[in-house]
């Protein structure tokens, strides 16, 4: 079943206002930014948002004004320190008040995987005697084998996982690597996961190597292919970090007319992807192409 | 032999770590230590990062976060949070690196909100450093020595250091040893055996003990053995300069 | 490190009798049958044998004597059917009284991943209802958030795990692809782990491709080279499985003198794992050797 | 057209496998039975099997085991028992295919041990049977039909079906919806939508319901709507042909 489709339908069919997203789930890698942008431009409002450390990718819907909610265990920018964005709405209420559900980034692994389990928790040994582990959705629990104290972390069920990954083919069987942070147990816990890509392959790709496949089809709603769909963040193989971005965004975002500024200039002023890359420009597009020749060496599934 | 504070306290990483430990290794000055050591004196020891990466040899090119590409490239395994984070439950990890905006006198360590002239100041949160702090076979922690981060109590435990002291850890269910140093940028400080209180083991090459105390938002134990941190060798330091060419990390 | 070892003297050092030991852990395919069979020309004793399926593995060594106990979901032979050492040890004691632990195929690799996980248990919905769900590795728990009951299963810690892989560097660094079983929480729940491989490779073939690395080397205490060292069970890409090996086997091991004289030509009889192929006989060999093109297609690192 | 029993039991599986659906194969006769619905009537129908593979087309060459190579080269995907057991317990499969020694009135099945000639025997165990039993959306059981093997109650239970009847099921927590049909070497049977004991559905074509009757342990209830099993069509068979060329499950 094909399910290819531009980044601004999938966006308006897979996200309703008042959604649990994960997104931005490898950490700072594969951050699908593109998709991010999208959800600004069409204004979703009262979002959850979750994912353990998204980079500028939550401060920057939170200060577009789209959610009321994060679950994360870090929010802010990686390279350059705080959120403005952030920092703003959880101090001031600027631009609305946000909700936070605190983790460590074990909690929300362990919350994702519980819901991809279709557990309703899971045990652990982190984070007692942490202060945000006394918040409600973590219990202390016994052992009824050995008797000792752990923490159970409550599931957490996005009702969508949007993932960037490096090649899915047009049924949304996707393979993915590097590091995977949370990305596999998002895909399984959501309801359904809507993937931008940058490269669609044929299904024999997929086939010629089963052990790569971190999504399975079944689970996908959207497929968008979407080159520099990760940008500014890496995506191995395909693009790499755009480090001036972010302290860029860091710097002009501190005040909120800054921040409004550089939201005209990168999200609403343009009308979708292609006028963004157009906006950074072919110049700076081929400096973030990586080079080298490090492949994977092949395997065989010879029978 | 000139060298920059920063220098300093990336080799004194360096020191911390022993041959053949798996080490959770973070970005910048802990990152650099890491080089610094597989490169002397450590060089089976594994680096492990909590994106689920796990290296057997430091990254060529500077990155500015554990995800960067360099950092995934040629690395020994790659998996997810989970994978690596089981490695710290099941307590096979010796050593982690965490830092915080604030410590206090048990080590307990607040990444999630502080008070600035009365107004309450919203920080990023834990990260994987929570994770670390509880499960690490033991913890180095490295900041910046100033007053308003080195307080009698944090406002927010974030990273569960000696709670508040003595068998705190063992009584609370915590698996991992705690925190074992405090590299600042003006001293290294041990951990009392009993009270768990931070003691200053050794002071950096220009600074006085005056000057720590002054810094340090309470009355500062010091240990009677307290001598002067060892300057960076030539060894040492041409290593931290191959991995930070451009001083991005320790000017 | 290099940790390179011979078969004789990795299964003289690595296992102690009473030890409980992990393999078969890939189900039908990767069965570390040559290290089985040096286990039972060792003559080790008081085994724990801990595998869902280990196809014949654990019916020869149950039958040679070594076996105390067995933590599995099922145990015989799977393309024939029921296990005939499995039997006489079950309903007659013959070679010796068996204790088994029973799990269904969840459960038991749920044991095996809290122990990965470094927890003394891990919940589950499955098994609630079956008969087996009664014994005292499992327990009723309530989770604490919804209230509703869930089956708690008791950590499995091998004390060592045997894993056949497809190849490894000298340091324990192994690549594996196909079906994983519990492979991989197998490794990480032991508390060392022993490797046959059908290959050694460089390091850099396993830096190659990260994401394939499923047993980092810190967890390897020996690495064996064995081509065919899975054989009768496949190897992806190396060996074909040698059905006829599984017929055989049932028929000859029906009855006990049936069993001992297989024992004697196929294990007792030879002196090693050279010996072994060389009555297998070149032609046999050659004829379980893959063909075929499919090759998994490669991906870049490149930064 | 000439047929075996066993074909029509393969082709009575397949005509269970609607589009589109999640099935957990397993081997012999379901796994033929997938093969035929992949090709027919069910082009998107899903193979998860509990090795760890998961299949968008049948395995074109005999297998004798699930993890045998040709049912991993050009899977669409390949993990473990944790990954695919997480899809069943989150309710992700919609059907599973089962069977055992002994089957009782309320679809419970046992593979652990029976009593043959007052002499127990021990049989091999759950495997997966139990956690799919308990979790699939739907559960079909397949097996020879012998009185023997079709008593009151099993001797033990492995594979839960609805237990002691009714509510059994939803009382005793267990989230998958049980057995919903049984197809044996003589009929296809569903179970009563309140009792939910085994109902005769419908005889294999040259069986007689007495013959049945004689075959089962218990007073066999029969639908009002009773029919005769249809047999395969020439489609039908010709796809259980191709994937059996040497009839190894199905002479």
């Amino acid at each position: 079943m094909d399910k290819v489709s531009n980044l601004r339908e999938a966006i308006a069919r897979d996200i309703q206002d008042g959604m649990a997203v994960a997104m931005g789930c490898a950490l700072e890698s594969l951050i699908p930014f593109a998709a991010g942008y999208e959800i600004i431009r069409q204004k979703k409002q009262d979002l959850t948002l979750i994912a353990p450390i998204s980079d500028i990718q939550f401060d920057q819907i939170i200060g577009a004004g789209c959610v009321k909610k994060v679950v994360a265990s870090w929010v802010g920018n990686v390279a350059a320190g705080l959120g403005h964005n952030f920092r703003r709405a959880m101090e001031e209420g600027i631009p609305q008040r946000l909700e936070v559900e605190e983790h460590s980034n074990f909690t929300l692994a362990l919350g994702l995987k519980a819901a991809a389990m279709g557990l309703p928790f899971l045990p652990t040994k982190t984070a007692r005697g942490s202060d945000f582990a006394r918040e409600p959705h973590y219990a202390e629990i016994d052992c009824p084998f050995t008797r000792e104290k752990l923490l159970a972390v409550r599931a957490i069920q996005p009702d969508l996982a949007i993932l960037h990954v490096q090649r899915a083919d047009s049924e949304g069987n996707a393979h993915v690597w590097g590091n995977f942070g949370v990305l596999r147990e998002a895909a399984f816990a959501a309801k359904k996961v809507l993937l931008t890509c940058d490269e669609i392959v044929d299904h024999e790709v997929i086939l010629s190597d089963p052990n790569r496949t971190v999504v399975p089809g079944f689970l996908v709603s959207s497929v968008v292919h979407l080159s520099f769909g990760s940008h500014p963040s890496p995506t191995q193989g395909y693009t790499r970090r755009d480090d001036d971005f972010y302290f860029e965004y860091h710097k002009e975002s501190r005040a909120p007319e800054g921040f409004k500024r550089w939201l005209e200039k990168w999200i609403l002023g343009v009308k979708d992807h292609s006028e963004y890359l157009a906006l950074l420009g072919p110049e700076r597009l081929q400096r973030l192409k990586p080079e080298g020749n490090l492949f994977s060496l092949p395997v065989s599934f010879n029978f | 032999m000139e060298y920059t504070r920063k220098e300093l306290m990336v080799v004194a990483a360096a020191r911390e770590i022993r041959e053949g430990e798996k080490v959770f290794v973070g970005m910048r000055l802990p990152l650099l230590g890491f080089a610094v050591a597989k490169e002397l004196h450590a060089p089976n020891a594994v680096g492990i990062f909590e994106n689920g990466v796990i290296r057997d040899w430091p990254a060529l090119q500077s990155i500015f976060t554990i995800s960067d590409p360099p950092n995934l490239a040629r690395a020994l395994y790659c998996g997810g949070i989970v994978d690596v984070m089981n490695l710290l439950q099941a307590g096979r990890v010796d050593l982690g690196f965490i830092g915080g905006a604030e410590v206090d006198r048990y080590g307990n360590l607040n990444t999630h909100w502080v008070v600035e002239n009365g107004h309450r100041v919203r920080l990023p949160g834990s990260g994987g450093a929570a994770d670390i702090a509880t499960l690490a076979g033991r913890c180095i922690i490295i900041m910046n020595h100033e007053r308003r981060r080195f307080l009698p109590r944090v406002h927010f435990i974030t990273s569960p250091g000696y709670g508040e002291g003595a068998e705190w850890r063992t009584e609370n269910g915590l698996p991992g040893g705690g925190p074992s140093r405090v590299i600042t940028s003006l001293g290294i400080f041990s951990f009392d055996a009993q009270s768990r209180e931070v003691v200053l083991a050794s002071h950096h090459p220009g600074v006085t003990v005056e000057e720590i105390r002054r810094e340090t938002g309470w009355p500062l134990r010091i240990s009677p053995g307290l001598n002067e941190t060892a300057p960076p060798s030539r060894e040492e330091l041409a290593v931290v300069r191959k991995y930070d060419p451009k001083r991005v990390w320790t000017s």
